[in-house]
């Protein structure tokens, strides 16, 4: 199936060539779990500080649960902040 | 070989060093005539207001230096060079052979034709000794005349105000240190004297001192203006000492002529410091600086050439820094500017600060300041070192005090632009 | 102790300047900057005064940490009543000002009374000094830079100025320094500019050497900037990223505003984010973002150095626009950007050098022109009003053209400096003023993220992020995440972060410490460098003993509870779609909670228990 | 192995902690007027260069000085101010082509980098590396030297 990710700032250096700027259409296995999703990309936990999936956050705890459906957008952060 | 100098000021001092460290085994002899180690002019100044004593004035350290690097002192005045004979003469009658001689001998005051001068009241401003004698004189609420605002003049302002004289100063010049400072900058020095209490005459001059009651003397002044004074300081300027070698057959000028070797028209023989009429950077010509930094650097080259190793002096710029009661001003170089050049300038009278730079094409050839203390340095390398200024140029003309910026901006990769 | 202990009084009217010792007993207790300065305000001026009138004050305030070797520690903050909102303000300011008057030998300057002509002052040490400033009034806050430097020919003279906006009458004008700071909020400029005064110029070099316990300083400080250097926001994220960051984030979270907060969600975010500034241009292969900067003293160095392309057209014929300067921060980004609809990062980023050139308040004039656009689409406004402009959403061209008019006062310009409240009741439609007690609301929308919304309703300065970040929490899960679209637990987080904030600010620190440290890392460097007992709970006491004297000096001008509301728009009007769709801000749950806790009545007037408890 | 500081501008960011950690060295208290590394600010390039004394071989400072107050430290290769012999004739200040000689009007002699003795307290405080202490065959004190050699006034050329 085919999803979206989004991988900003400092992140930005996981994301697969092709495409443009932080965004990516992949294609992923039908119950890839978005834990599953973060590990194929290496990214550690403590990068991994904000994960949204379609503009909600999925706390570190539930990500291991959380199956992901066709055209979802994954979104992640680093720990960020600015003001 | 032997080695002799003439002269322990900083000229034959650094000389000798170099010389040291250049052949380990020669002979070498610094010949000086004053009764002193060698010390240093710069510091008579801070010696007249006690910062120092004696020994602060000392080029080095007299009791080791000279003995550690196994240069001879001999304090005597030397009479005689016999060039023929690769001889110098002593004041007791001795003979010194050398293979190679260096005459350092410097530069007296000069004693401007005015009725008077040799009155023991009348001192100049050259010597130990002289600044004993002006120490002596200059007590707390006396009244002192100093002859002549120049560079020398000027360092002793603030020892004789700190002494608690009441002054006056006489200056031909329209203002302060005409020879180094520009009108602006010369008449910022001269507010500011005038704002410390001092009586500061320009565009004046000494016509006669003679001798008046309780020791005093009366100055008559051109303007016709009359100034009683328990001490005349006579600083009127220098002239090198060159008269050892007259009927030697060696070329004089206003000094000593040197080559870019700083040997003169004798092979053996060569000539340093302010006796020697050196290439000036700025000018590429031939003449006298009479400043430290170009003792120094004349002692150095004299001697690596002494010692054979060709060493080519492509000119000492002229620079100063001056302490005026303590308004720093400077100038470098060409700090009046030349035709077709083109100058940046910023005048704040009230506020004692001044900076000139003045260009030709995108180098700067000189520059003048007051009220600065800050990386004045940069611009003795932004002239000698012939910088292209490119952009820097136009920032500069805005804002001449961005010195230190065009230096770092046109050595350092800034990257963006 | 750290204070200098001295504060310099200058009375415009008379022309005098006057040394006087600090209040060490108020500084015991209000610490320094925001919180000391406040209490002189609320002590020498009436809080019914004009703003604009000679009678109220204006106060430059350092911290006891300004200008040490703290990281961060070079604030100082800009102190008056605010002519935007009628409010006590505060607005706080880096760059290199703040230390260089402490190095001076003055914790802080207090401006009263008003000159008849323009003037400037000059502190060189103990001397200051008022001098004629009728060469510079009518210069850019940039220009004024210049010629003073030239003037005192002293590259290291630190200037604090107003551009020619605070002269024209803007109501949030506001006080640059080092050519792209600003004290930006509140107007705090344009109360400068009601007294004459166009600039302030020190010059310090006595150093700051009166430490309390150095070795404990040395300790707590060191620690300190090892925390900042090891935390991932701190240490990598803010250098790296600045505060643009957000950008994509708080669009991704359904929380970014837009078109005057009829929107939530805006398109072009990605356009004008962090990542997009790091993003070589086709024009000329260069990035908008050049490097990153530091503020004194600061070891994060969050700060946006750019550059406009320069074939760009807004800068095409203006060569004094190519270098490089003060770039796009996040609350600037927003405003200029997403709330107008300008996605264009080359417009947004010349109009932000304008805004720093000529000193004004990105995020109350983008808000204020995006009202204005929005009033134009409903046909309130003209083209006759805007002298031509066709100021529509989106387009850069009439956002550049409206600014230009913005900066001198010129035409639909003087509109435009009203700021939205009072532009909004000009042209009839006072409901389309996103602004609490007239100050206009940043980059967070209060239905997305419920928290930042009571923050804003009860913020002393009017609508502020920087008096109680609960976005830190809310979207970014500093120091934990919280619920965006929850009440519950908000009151006491917003309080937490009003009185935490109102502390740092009077130490002199930058708020943007608190994403790595907490009370317990910035109490120690308080407490070596201070005299006093300055524990984690005096200061915490200390933090809410200022946010209600700040209360109290808007209880005395007239400020009630019902100054402490949101816009209509945010209360009733759902947002459209996105992941926070359906949401309007639920204040109404949160308030009574929040005075309760605060131990404010109902009516939300600190009871005489919380002022006895306060020592107020 | 002599140690010298290598400094890469593109690395710093103004924030002035090496000026105060150098005042705080030298004068017990934190004021970068009196501090011997300055950093300079570059607003239209966006740019930040820290620049001190280079500890350069041919030593204008200490050839002009005229009563022998500067010397090298043999531990650190620093050319150093002995406060005891300065008169403050200011003299190396206008022979250092760099400008990183100054006079401190507050003390009256003149000031310059020493190093701190081998433990150089700008180094220590930089946040990010812009300023380093390391070992003098180390590439960046190479590139340094060249940036300065660029500049590098010759009274003489050595044959």
């Amino acid at each position: 199936m085919k999803i979206v990710i989004e991988f900003y700032a400092s992140l930005m250096k996981y994301l697969p060539p092709g495409g443009r700027r932080f965004r990516r259409d992949i294609k992923v296995d039908e119950g890839l779990k978005l834990k599953q999703l973060i590990e194929q990309y290496n990214i550690s936990d403590e990068e991994a500080h904000i994960v949204l999936v379609n503009g909600h956050f999925v706390a570190l705890e539930s990500r291991e649960d959380h199956v992901l459906v066709e055209d979802d957008v994954v979104s992640i952060w680093p720990p960020v902040a600015g003001g | 070989m032997q080695h002799i100098i003439i002269g322990a000021g900083p000229a034959g001092v650094v000389a000798a060093e170099t010389l040291r460290k250049a052949d380990p085994e020669a002979n070498i002899t610094i010949i000086g005539d004053e009764p002193e180690p060698p010390y240093s002019r710069m510091a008579i100044p801070y010696y007249l207001i006690n910062n120092i004593d004696e020994s602060g004035s000392y080029l080095r350290d007299p009791e080791a230096h000279y003995s550690n690097q196994n240069i001879e002192l001999v304090q005597q005045r030397v009479n005689k060079v016999d060039a023929a004979a690769k001889q110098v003469t002593l004041a007791d009658g001795s003979r010194r052979a050398y293979d190679k001689l260096l005459i350092a001998t410097g530069s007296r005051p000069i004693s401007p034709p005015i009725p008077g001068l040799d009155l023991p009241q009348v001192s100049s401003c050259w010597t130990l000794a002289d600044a004993r004698a002006i120490i002596q004189r200059a007590e707390s609420g006396s009244n002192v005349v100093l002859i002549g605002a120049g560079f020398i003049g000027c360092i002793i302002l603030e020892a004789l105000v700190r002494r608690g004289v009441k002054l006056s100063v006489v200056e031909m010049g329209n203002r302060m240190v005409p020879r180094m400072l520009d009108e602006n900058a010369g008449g910022l020095l001269k507010q500011w004297c005038i704002d410390k209490g001092i009586d500061v005459h320009t565009s004046c001059s000494v016509e006669s001192i003679s001798a008046a009651d309780n020791d005093q003397v009366d100055v008559s002044l051109s303007d016709g203006g009359k100034l009683s004074a328990a001490l005349v300081i006579s600083a009127t300027g220098v002239k090198p000492n060159t008269e050892l070698l007259d009927g030697t057959g060696i070329e004089i000028d206003q000094g000593i002529k040197v080559n870019r070797q700083m040997q003169t028209s004798n092979a053996d023989i060569y000539a340093a410091g302010d006796v020697a009429q050196g290439v000036d950077f700025s000018t590429g010509n031939f003449e006298v600086q009479a400043i430290q930094p170009t003792a120094t650097d004349h002692g150095r080259i004299a001697a690596l050439n002494m010692a054979g190793q060709g060493s080519e002096h492509h000119g000492t710029l002229n620079m100063n820094v001056l302490d005026t009661l303590g308004l720093i001003s400077c100038s470098f170089g060409l700090w009046m500017g030349v035709d077709g050049g083109e100058q940046a300038e910023l005048f704040n009278a009230d506020e004692f600060q001044y900076i000139n730079l003045q260009f030709e094409g995108d180098h700067l050839i000189g520059a003048s300041s007051v009220g600065k203390t800050q990386h004045i340095g940069v611009l003795r390398g932004l002239i000698e070192s012939k910088i292209h200024l490119g952009d820097w140029k136009q920032r500069l003309m805005e804002n001449p005090t961005l010195i230190m910026d065009a230096y770092i901006g046109c050595t350092q990769e800034l990257g963006y632009s | 102790m750290s204070w200098t202990r001295k504060l310099l009084r200058v009375d415009l009217s008379k022309g005098t300047c006057t040394s006087e010792a600090l209040n060490m007993d108020w500084a015991k207790d209000y610490l320094g900057q925001r919180g000391l300065a406040s209490k002189y305000l609320s002590e020498e001026v009436d809080p019914k005064c004009d703003p604009l009138g000679a009678e109220n004050k204006l106060i430059m305030a350092t911290g006891p940490l300004t200008g040490t070797m703290a990281s961060t520690a070079g604030r100082y903050s800009v102190i008056t009543k605010g002519p935007l909102t009628g409010a006590i303000a505060c607005s706080n300011s880096g760059g290199y000002f703040g230390a260089e008057l402490k190095f001076a030998g003055w914790d802080m300057v207090i401006f009263e009374g008003k000159s008849d002509k323009p003037v400037y002052l000059v502190i060189q040490n103990d001397k200051a000094e008022l001098c004629d400033g009728s060469h510079i009034w009518g210069k850019s806050a940039w220009e004024t830079d210049d010629i003073l430097h030239a003037t005192y020919q002293d590259p290291q003279m630190r200037i604090a100025c107003i551009g020619r906006t605070a002269e024209a009458g803007c109501l949030y004008a506001a006080v640059i320094n080092d050519k792209h700071r600003a004290a930006g909020r509140s107007g705090v400029g344009t109360v400068m500019a009601s007294k004459n005064l166009k600039a302030v110029a020190v010059r310090g070099t006595q150093g700051i050497g009166n430490i309390d316990n150095v070795d404990a300083f040395f300790e707590s400080t060191d620690a300190g900037k090892a925390v900042l250097a090891e935390n991932a926001v701190t240490g990598q994220g803010l250098p790296a990223f600045g505060t643009q960051v957000l950008m994509n984030v708080i669009n991704g979270v359904g929380g970014l505003p837009a078109h005057n907060m009829r929107d939530v969600g805006f398109a072009g975010a990605e356009n004008i984010s962090a990542e997009a500034m790091a993003e070589p241009r086709t024009s000329d292969g260069k990035p908008n973002l050049t490097t990153n900067g530091a503020c004194f003293g600061c070891t994060i160095a969050c700060g946006r150095i750019s550059t406009v392309d320069k074939t760009h057209f807004s800068v095409k014929d203006k060569p004094q626009y190519h270098g490089a300067s003060g770039g796009l921060e996040y609350e600037a980004a927003w405003a200029l950007g997403a709330d107008t609809g300008v996605d264009d990062l080359d417009a947004l980023t010349y109009v932000n050098f304008l805004c720093n050139e000529d000193g004004f308040d990105p995020i109350s004039y983008g808000s204020t022109l995006a009202a204005a656009m929005e009033m134009f689409e409903d046909g309130v406004i003209t083209t006759k009003d805007t002298g031509g402009i066709e100021l529509k959403f989106g387009s850069a061209e009439a956002f550049v053209a409206a600014t230009e008019l913005l900066v001198t006062g010129e035409g639909f310009g003087k509109d435009l400096g009203l700021g939205s409240k009072r532009l909004c009741e000009k042209y009839g439609r006072p409901e389309l003023s996103m602004s609490v007690k007239g100050q206009e609301f940043p980059a967070y929308d209060p239905r997305g993220i419920q928290g930042i919304g009571l923050n804003y309703a009860t913020s002393n300065r009017g609508a502020c992020h920087l008096r109680g970040y609960t976005v830190a929490s809310e979207v970014l899960g500093i120091p934990v995440k919280t619920e965006q679209t929850d009440t519950d637990g908000k009151p006491e987080l917003v309080k937490a972060f009003q009185d935490a904030t109102a502390l740092v600010d009077s130490a002199g620190l930058c708020i943007f410490t608190t994403f790595a440290w907490g009370m317990d890392n910035i109490a120690p460097q308080i407490d070596a460098a201070c005299e006093g007992d300055w524990s984690v709970d005096n200061c915490l006491e200390a933090g809410e003993r200022i946010w209600n004297m700040e209360r109290l000096f808007n209880q005395a001008a007239g400020f009630t509870a019902d100054d402490d509301k949101l816009p209509k728009r945010l209360l009733e009007e759902a947002i459209k779609s996105g992941p926070t769709e359906g949401q309007v801000n639920r204040l109404g749950e949160m308030l009574p909670k929040y005075y309760e806790i605060r131990g404010w009545s109902p009516e939300g007037e600190p009871t005489a228990e919380t002022r006895q408890r306060l020592s107020l | 192995m002599q140690k010298s500081l290598n400094i890469d501008p593109g690395k710093c960011t103004g924030c002035l902690q090496c000026e105060m950690a150098c005042s705080y060295e030298h004068t017990g208290t934190f004021n970068p007027s009196r501090s011997y590394i300055k950093v300079f600010t570059f607003h239209h390039e966006g740019r930040f260069a820290p620049y001190t004394c280079t500890q350069c071989e041919e030593a204008w400072c200490q050839r002009a000085c005229p009563v022998d107050a500067i010397s090298v430290d043999m531990a650190t290769g620093a050319k150093v101010i002995a406060d005891d012999k300065c008169v403050g004739c200011k003299v190396c200040t206008i022979a250092c082509p760099f400008g990183t000689v100054n006079y401190s009007q507050s003390t009256g002699k003149v000031v310059k980098c020493d190093l701190c003795g081998g433990d150089p307290q700008c180094a220590s405080a930089c946040p990010t590396d812009a300023i380093t202490y390391v070992d003098a065959d180390w590439t960046g004190y190479d590139k340094m030297m060249a940036s300065a050699s660029k500049s590098l006034p010759s009274a003489e050329v050595t044959a």
